[in-house]
């Protein structure tokens, strides 16, 4: 009776599942009719880079608080390549976004050492370290007048329209969103929601704790960077205020909205963050902060799970089953305290520790 | 479970400190105890027998006041707690060993000792403290988290003695412990109640329950279901293991 | 330039109405320099030029447009090509921060519709990234440079020390005044980077000290600038007989600093509120809609709006390339431009500038009452030569 | 020499400042486990208070020194248990983020109100001038301020360490109900310590009104800072921070006088090698990596 | 099968392992080999030496004669020791199924692949259901951990040492907590997931040690004091001394 329960609901989510998928497609192709084109491919780039974001802080528990950094990179490197090499600029992304996985070893190898806020602190500091150094490179970076009008290249086309640019982009958006989605449900990803509640045990089954953690921040890293890298070819432009750290902030805000470990809750986010900037710019309100920082705080305090995890909790509870679907799932409030086994981790952790 | 026996007023040996009326409490929509009514008298030391999930520890937070009952009441030295906070319970008198030890990791050892609220006039001293366990007193600067399980749980005894509390709610304190310490716990638990404590413990371990108490409650899917004497204890012994499962 | 077609107005301009677009900084760092003032200062050109022409006006129906980009470069980018691209703006104005001015530059040049430029300081405008459609109206690094480093190294204040936030303005400012300090025989004897934003010169101050320059010059801005001079008294410079010379200062600055500790303060602006008459009306008028004094940007935006709407008058009609031919070359005078001509070569705007200093704090008449005149530079030499990488023709 | 010295004393003013600061961010951190991001945005208010109570009573800077820190404190103490309590059980990060929306609230309130430009605020006449000592010399204000600094610093940690304060507020953040069953009122602990945290912040915000530039985005850039010298520090320990915030005093200016180009850098720099070394900083007790 | 070499490990100046000389334990292959102590003594520190968690202050560790000193946690796991936690270390949003897959996946080629779906972890049914049934959790694949009952939860343990088919086992206390009844089934677990392999046991129980243990080793203060069968050790004055308390020799 259950089983039949089970297979049953698990068919049903499997439909609904396509369906929604289809929908998503279907009004991601026809978004640039419903909002100004550029907006589109802003949301296009903004929706992967707080996928990445999402990807590490939901699904690992590491909540990076320098992603600028890897957006930024990439977007000088994109920049770079389509200008001083004249690479087509698909190609010229996937320069920026190799770049920005680069970048993202030596700091992972450093940042994974942590844990909770200092993980979030270590990645701040160094991507304001690389903000500085972008500052002071100003013979590469243009400093702060940035890289302005970077072509947009290929195979002879009309790109220059933000039309045509933005099937471009939600291509190689679309094939980021596969890479994240799939690497969250793979056995990998399943290592890292698993190490995420508890690393000791993890470790203990024969897992190198540290080995995943560089991955997913190195594979994080290179997800923000295909993001930048198509908004630095979006805008035509690259400037200093894509490695502040108040880009990382925007980031993270997205994906908080959207409903952390999600995923796709990141893509609501996004959309939702980008066309309430592009309201505010023009609506005379100039209250941004507030607004933003309001959304932060009633997020946090009544829809920990974001806008899709309050809507898909909404569905199920709607359907009346299955937690076939949320189970292998972290929880999105993330756990408490950390687990039984936490002052285990704390004692092997020592200073002795390898 | 075979029989359940409904207990309304329990027998009580000496005045009556702590009494419980028909309490039940729960998680969520489940309830784990259901109208649990007992007493306990000066000076006792009552036992409560139950297999794993019984609902043991959650009756001893209850009386704690730190989960919350859903109805019934509980009074203790006659007055009635029910909705008082766990800290004016604990200045009353009431003092409560946790499960799983409670160890603050990020306090010493000597602070986590120094930490709990001097009660009554039985507390012990710091001194005493050390002379009983004196592992604790060569570890009195290390960080408690890092103690060994044994350690940990004579840590988390000796914290309640230092409060010198009327009524010990004890929640298996022999856990994890060598053969050698357990007897120690016992002596040590003898003695509090032989300075007119009362103690109400949760044990598994049927061979250490009798030796120190004198009373046990037999607690079965959160109902009371028996209470007994060692001397039955003794007797039942294959008989509450075949039923009960301790 | 050739005259007035004989065009309709419907048919001279584009979608029946003129439209004139202010992107700005409402909200950022920026939005007390420009902000809310410019738009209004863009708006009193509508209105005066709709006085002034009544039925005459080729542009009948005049829109004003604005959008904030909260100080950054992307957003100031996407909202430019949305104004050019969908809601038809004929010409943008004030654009504060280099990179932010910078896209908008390009997407003029895509668009190929009018921007001038008023509260952004790159020379690069007129300069490697200058083009047909965009022009530079009011202050530039070149200009802040030769006020300041020039005339005061011509009045005898040889020794120079310089601390600048490290970046490109502070960079370009830095390279601009020592050239100028070192053309009029003065020396450098040290520059200072600091980091930016940064709230404590100390290590600058002890420098100075130890070095003894006749001034020490501060390419410091906004809160920065407050800091710098909290600390410049603080460590008794003054005292000490260094001057202090500022790269870029507005009145806002002197007001949030106090007008005691920045009395004796030298540098140089193309406009002041209190210059002359002609100025002080304009100020009130604005001082009425807004209830505060403007800045030189502001005054700024009102020429360059004036200006483009004369043109168009002249050109009758919005096309660009007619509107342009009728600017390039331009010679005229108004309530912020003195002596003013366009050049085509660059299309950088010309006009006086002035070497002014903080008055005393007694002689301090009202609020934003702060700024004296110490020497008037002429417009031939106020702005640097056109650059060499850009030829407009 | 005279300038090394010089350049020194200037890195321990500086160090003093930024201890002040730290210390309100690394007890309640080390305490409540609250990271707590506008801490930025209270020492904004702090300064903004002083200007306001000027502005609109005259208040002189000494009775502000009092006053503001309360007000606010008590301000704090309303949101903690409004707002913050409600994440406690949680991950860190998560009122870390709750406090970064906090922040950006109450900076853009601010700056509706008072806009972007800075607010004037004279200094006490006494603490006007300079020090001379020997062939130094150096501004009162400044000086006073590091005296101050120094003074509290010591005051916090001897009240942390010879009273019970620091040991119960961390027992009760690490296990709230057993504390209480130890007849331990936790709120009565915990409450103060937030509010003093608070104020501490503020009261750095009333000093910093006549030295620095008093405006909106004022907290924005040194929160980041901060959080950079207590996870130096090793965020549970408040000792640890105080080092950390002389250390990256004493560096950034070491840099700014002989290696200008990497003053800015010096904080993150020192952060990574710090962490590289010691992933839970100088002091840090290794649980509180976690 | 598994030996250590004046092993000593030290915490700040303290000796937590190794007393004098160092500890040296022999486990010979397929025994199963008790380690008892007061409490303190050093056997959870001993454990964590031995599965990597931490690493010796010195001497040496062999496994089948190979030196693994100073190897990480993991490698030595793959190599084939797999411990339990003296508390219960489920992952409580889990299902009891994917404890038992994600074991196997550590010991699997799969464990790298990023982009294959987590549906591949299928090919691991079998064997999971295998295990499962093993102790006993068989019907309960698809229940979240969390929701186990206590015993439950140590069968769950257990599974996931001996899904890894580990030619070692390190089963640190593992009837902590338990009942009589209980107590009895994880002796019949262990019993019966035995099969051949090396265990190294945790226990205070002494019932529990008699009914398993080929070897007893007793540490006491780090040091090794002694080691034989069950009865030898039993009657050990020492060991009653430091251990078992006069009135149960
Ligand atoms: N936090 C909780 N949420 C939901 N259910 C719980 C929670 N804690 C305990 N329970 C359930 O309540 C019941 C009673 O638990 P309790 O801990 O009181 O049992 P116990 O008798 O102390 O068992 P043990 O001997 O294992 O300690 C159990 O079925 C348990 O699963
Ligand atoms: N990180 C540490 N720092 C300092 N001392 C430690 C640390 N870890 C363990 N110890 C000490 O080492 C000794 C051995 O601890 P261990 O956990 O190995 O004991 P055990 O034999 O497992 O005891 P039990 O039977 O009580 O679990 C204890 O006295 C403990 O306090
Ligand atoms: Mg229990
Ligand atoms: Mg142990």
């Amino acid at each position: 009776m259950i089983t039949v329960r089970l297979v049953q609901s698990a068919r049903r989510n499997q439909t609904a599942g396509w369906a929604l998928l289809g929908a998503g497609a279907l009004l991601a192709l026809m978004l640039p009719w419903l909002v100004y084109p550029p907006i589109a491919v802003d949301i296009l780039a903004w929706a992967l880079f707080a996928m990445s974001i999402d990807i590490l802080f939901g699904y690992a528990g590491m909540l990076s608080f320098g992603h600028a950094a890897f957006w930024g990179v990439s977007a000088y490197a994109t920049g770079l390549a389509a200008i001083e090499l004249g690479v087509p600029f698909p190609l010229a992304i996937l320069v920026g976004a190799v770049s920005a996985a680069l970048v993202a070893v030596p700091i992972g190898l450093v940042a994974v050492r942590t844990h909770g806020i200092y993980f979030t602190m270590v990645t701040l500091a160094f991507a304001q370290l690389i903000y500085y150094i972008a500052n002071r490179w100003s013979s590469l970076t243009g400093g702060e007048n940035g890289l302005q009008g970077i072509p947009r290249d290929f195979v002879g086309l009309e790109w220059s329209d933000p039309f045509v640019y933005y099937h471009a982009a939600l291509l190689i958006v679309a094939i980021g969103f596969w890479v994240a989605w799939r690497s969250v449900n793979s056995p990998t990803g399943q290592v890292l929601v698993a190490l995420r509640a508890n690393p000791a045990r993890v470790r203990a089954l024969g897992f190198s704790v540290e080995r995943y953690r560089v991955f997913a921040f190195v594979l994080s890293a290179f997800l923000a960077g295909i993001a930048g890298g198509v908004y630095a070819i979006g805008h035509r432009m690259v400037t200093l205020q894509d490695l502040y750290w108040t880009t990382s902030g925007e980031g993270i805000a997205m994906a908080v909205l959207g409903g952390t470990a999600t995923l796709f809750g990141s893509i609501v986010g996004a959309a939702l963050l980008v066309l309430l900037e592009d309201f505010l710019a023009t609506s005379g309100i100039e209250a941004t902060g507030s607004v933003t920082g309001a959304v932060f705080v009633l997020i946090l305090l009544f829809f920990r799970g974001g806008i899709w995890g309050a809507v898909s909790a909404a569905l199920a509870r709607l359907r009346g089953t299955s937690q076939d679907d949320v189970l292998e799932r972290p929880p999105p409030t993330g756990p408490a305290v950390p687990p039984s086994n936490a002052a285990e981790e704390a004692t092997t952790q020592g200073s002795d520790v390898k | 479970m075979s029989v359940v026996i409904r207990v309304s007023s329990m027998p009580t040996w000496g005045r009556t400190v702590l009494e419980l009326r028909h309490v039940s409490a729960g998680y969520g929509e489940a309830t784990v105890l259901h109208e649990v009514s007992l007493q306990v008298g000066q000076g006792d030391v009552v036992t409560l027998i139950g297999r794993n999930g019984a609902g043991k520890s959650t009756l001893l937070r209850s009386i704690m006041g730190l989960h919350p009952i859903s109805s019934g009441s509980i009074k203790f030295l006659g007055r009635d707690i029910t909705r008082l906070r766990p800290h004016r319970r604990a200045r009353m008198g009431l003092g409560w060993v946790q499960d799983d030890r409670g160890i603050y990791s990020s306090l010493t050892v000597e602070e986590n000792l120094r930490l709990p609220r001097v009660i009554g006039a039985n507390a012990w001293a710091e001194e005493r403290l050390f002379g009983t366990f004196p592992v604790l007193g060569q570890r009195r600067r290390q960080m408690a988290g890092s103690l060994s399980g044994g350690e940990q749980q004579m840590l988390a005894l000796a914290r309640v003695l230092r409060m010198g509390a009327d009524v010990v709610l004890c929640d298996e304190p022999t856990e994890g412990l060598a053969p050698v310490i357990v007897d120690q716990i016992a002596e040590i638990l003898r003695e509090v109640a032989s300075s007119g404590a009362t103690i109400l413990l949760v044990e598994q371990n049927l061979r250490f329950a009798t030796t120190v108490a004198h009373k046990h409650f037999l607690i079965a899917e959160g109902h009371i279901v028996d209470h007994l004497d060692n001397s039955d204890v003794i007797a039942r012994e294959n008989d509450l293991l075949a039923h009960l499962g301790i | 330039g050739g005259g007035p077609t004989a065009l309709g107005d419907d048919q001279a301009i584009s979608n029946g109405k003129l439209t004139l677009a202010v992107v700005t900084d409402m909200s950022g760092t920026y939005s007390a320099l420009t902000g809310k003032g410019s738009l209004e200062a863009v708006k009193m050109a509508v209105d005066d030029y709709q006085e002034k022409y009544g039925s005459d006006a080729v542009a009948q129906e005049i829109e004003v447009l604005s959008a904030d980009h909260q100080n950054e470069p992307d957003i100031a980018n996407t909202k430019a090509r949305e104004l050019f691209d969908r809601q038809g703006a004929d010409a943008i104005f004030d654009v504060p921060s280099s990179a932010a001015a910078l896209a908008v530059a390009d997407l003029a040049e895509e668009f190929q519709r009018i921007y001038i430029n008023v509260a952004a300081g790159s020379t690069d405008l007129t300069g490697s990234a200058c083009n047909e459609y965009t022009y530079h109206w009011a202050y530039d690094t070149e200009m802040l440079a030769r006020g300041s480093a020039a005339t005061l190294t011509q009045r005898g204040e040889k020794n120079w020390y310089i601390v600048y936030p490290d970046y490109q303005f502070g960079q370009d400012m830095t390279a601009a005044f020592t050239t100028h300090i070192e053309a009029n025989g003065g020396k450098v004897l040290g520059t200072d980077a600091t980091p930016f934003p940064n709230d404590n010169f100390a290590a600058s101050m002890t420098k100075a000290l130890e070095i003894k320059p006749d001034v020490i010059a501060t390419m410091a801005a906004g809160s920065d600038l407050t800091n710098f001079v909290k600390q410049y008294n603080e460590f008794g410079l003054a005292e000490a007989g260094i001057e202090l010379a500022v790269g870029a200062m507005f009145d806002t600055d002197v007001e949030s600093i106090g007008a005691t500790q920045m009395s004796g303060t030298l540098y140089t602006t193309d406009w002041f509120w209190n210059q002359d008459d002609e100025a002080r009306e304009w100020a009130d008028d604005f001082k009425a809609r807004l209830d505060v004094r403007p800045t030189a940007v502001h005054a700024g935006d009102y020429s360059a709006a004036t200006q483009y709407l004369e043109a168009v008058q002249r050109a009758g009609t919005d096309d660009a390339d007619a509107v342009a031919e009728e600017l390039d070359g331009h010679e005229f005078e108004d309530m912020f431009a003195r002596n003013a001509r366009v050049r085509s070569e660059d299309h950088r705007m010309i006009h006086d500038s002035y070497l002014t200093v903080v008055k005393e704090a007694k002689d301090v008449q009202e609020a934003f009452d702060y700024t004296e005149l110490v020497e008037t530079i002429p417009a031939d030499e106020a702005f640097g030569p056109p650059s060499s990488s850009c030829d407009l023709g | 020499m005279t300038t090394f010295l010089q350049a020194s004393l200037n890195g321990l003013v500086s160090g003093g400042f930024y201890a002040l600061l730290a210390i309100g961010l690394a007890v309640i951190y080390g305490m409540l486990r609250v990271a707590n991001f506008a801490h930025g945005a209270v020492y904004m208010l702090g300064a903004f208070g002083a200007v306001i109570l000027y502005d609109m009573f005259g208040t002189p800077f000494w009775a502000a020194l009092v006053v503001v820190p309360v007000v606010i404190a008590a301000g704090g103490v309303v949101v903690e248990r409004t707002l913050i309590r409600r994440l406690v059980p949680l991950d860190p990060v998560y009122n870390f983020l709750l406090t970064f929306g906090l922040a950006l609230i109450i900076q853009d309130l601010v700056r509706l109100n008072y806009g972007v430009v800075g607010q004037p605020y004279a200094k006490p006449a006494a603490l006007e001038g300079r020090i001379n000592f020997g062939p130094l010399e150096y501004p009162t204000y400044q000086f006073v301020v590091l005296i101050a600094s120094i003074a509290l610093t010591c005051g916090v940690w001897l009240a942390l360490n010879k009273t019970k304060v620091g040991m119960v507020v961390r027992a009760a953040t690490e296990r709230p109900s057993l504390t209480e069953a130890f007849g331990v009122n936790v709120n009565v602990w915990m409450i103060p310590v937030f509010a003093f945290g608070v104020a501490l912040a503020a009261l750095a915000g009333v000093m910093a009104a006549p030295m620095r530039s008093v405006n909106s985005a004022m907290g924005a850039d040194i929160v980041i800072i901060l959080f950079a010298v207590i996870i130096i520090g090793g965020m549970g320990s408040v000792l640890g921070a105080v080092l950390a915030a002389y250390l990256v005093g004493f560096l950034q200016e070491l840099a700014q006088m002989y290696v200008p180009a990497a003053a800015g850098a010096t904080t993150f720099i020192l952060m990574a090698v710090v962490l590289a070394v010691r992933p839970s900083g100088l002091l840090g007790r290794q649980e509180a990596a976690r | 099968m598994l030996r250590t070499e004046r092993l000593v490990k030290e915490f700040r100046g303290f000796r937590a392992v190794g007393g004098k000389d160092g500890v040296d334990l022999a486990v010979r292959e397929g025994e199963t080999h008790a380690l008892v102590g007061p409490n303190g003594a050093g056997k959870t520190t001993l454990f964590n030496l031995l599965s990597g968690a931490l690493a010796p202050s010195s001497g040496r560790i062999y496994l089948r004669e190979r030196e693994v000193t100073g190897l990480p946690a993991h490698t030595i796991a793959r190599l084939g020791v797999a411990r339990s936690f003296q508390v219960s270390s489920v992952f409580d949003d889990r299902t009891v199924r994917s404890h038992v897959d994600l074991t196997l996946l550590a010991h699997s080629s799969l464990r790298t692949r990023f982009l294959t779906s987590v549906r591949s972890l299928g090919a691991f049914a079998e064997r999971t259901t295998e295990v499962l049934e093993l102790v006993g959790l068989g019907h309960l694949g698809d229940r979240r951990a969390g929701d186990l009952a206590y015993g439950q939860k140590r069968a769950l343990e257990l599974a996931m040492v001996v899904a890894a088919d580990p030619a070692v086992l390190l089963l640190d206390e593992p009837t902590a907590g338990m009942g009589t009844e209980d107590i009895e089934r994880t002796i019949d677990l262990i019993q019966r997931i035995k099969g051949g392999r090396t265990i190294v046991l945790v226990e205070h129980n002494m019932k529990v040690v008699g009914m398993l243990a080929d070897t007893v080793s007793v540490l006491q203060a780090g040091e090794l004091i002694a080691s034989g069968t069950y009865s030898d050790v039993r009657s050990d004055p020492r060991v009653v001394d430091a251990y078992l308390g006069a009135h149960r020799a």
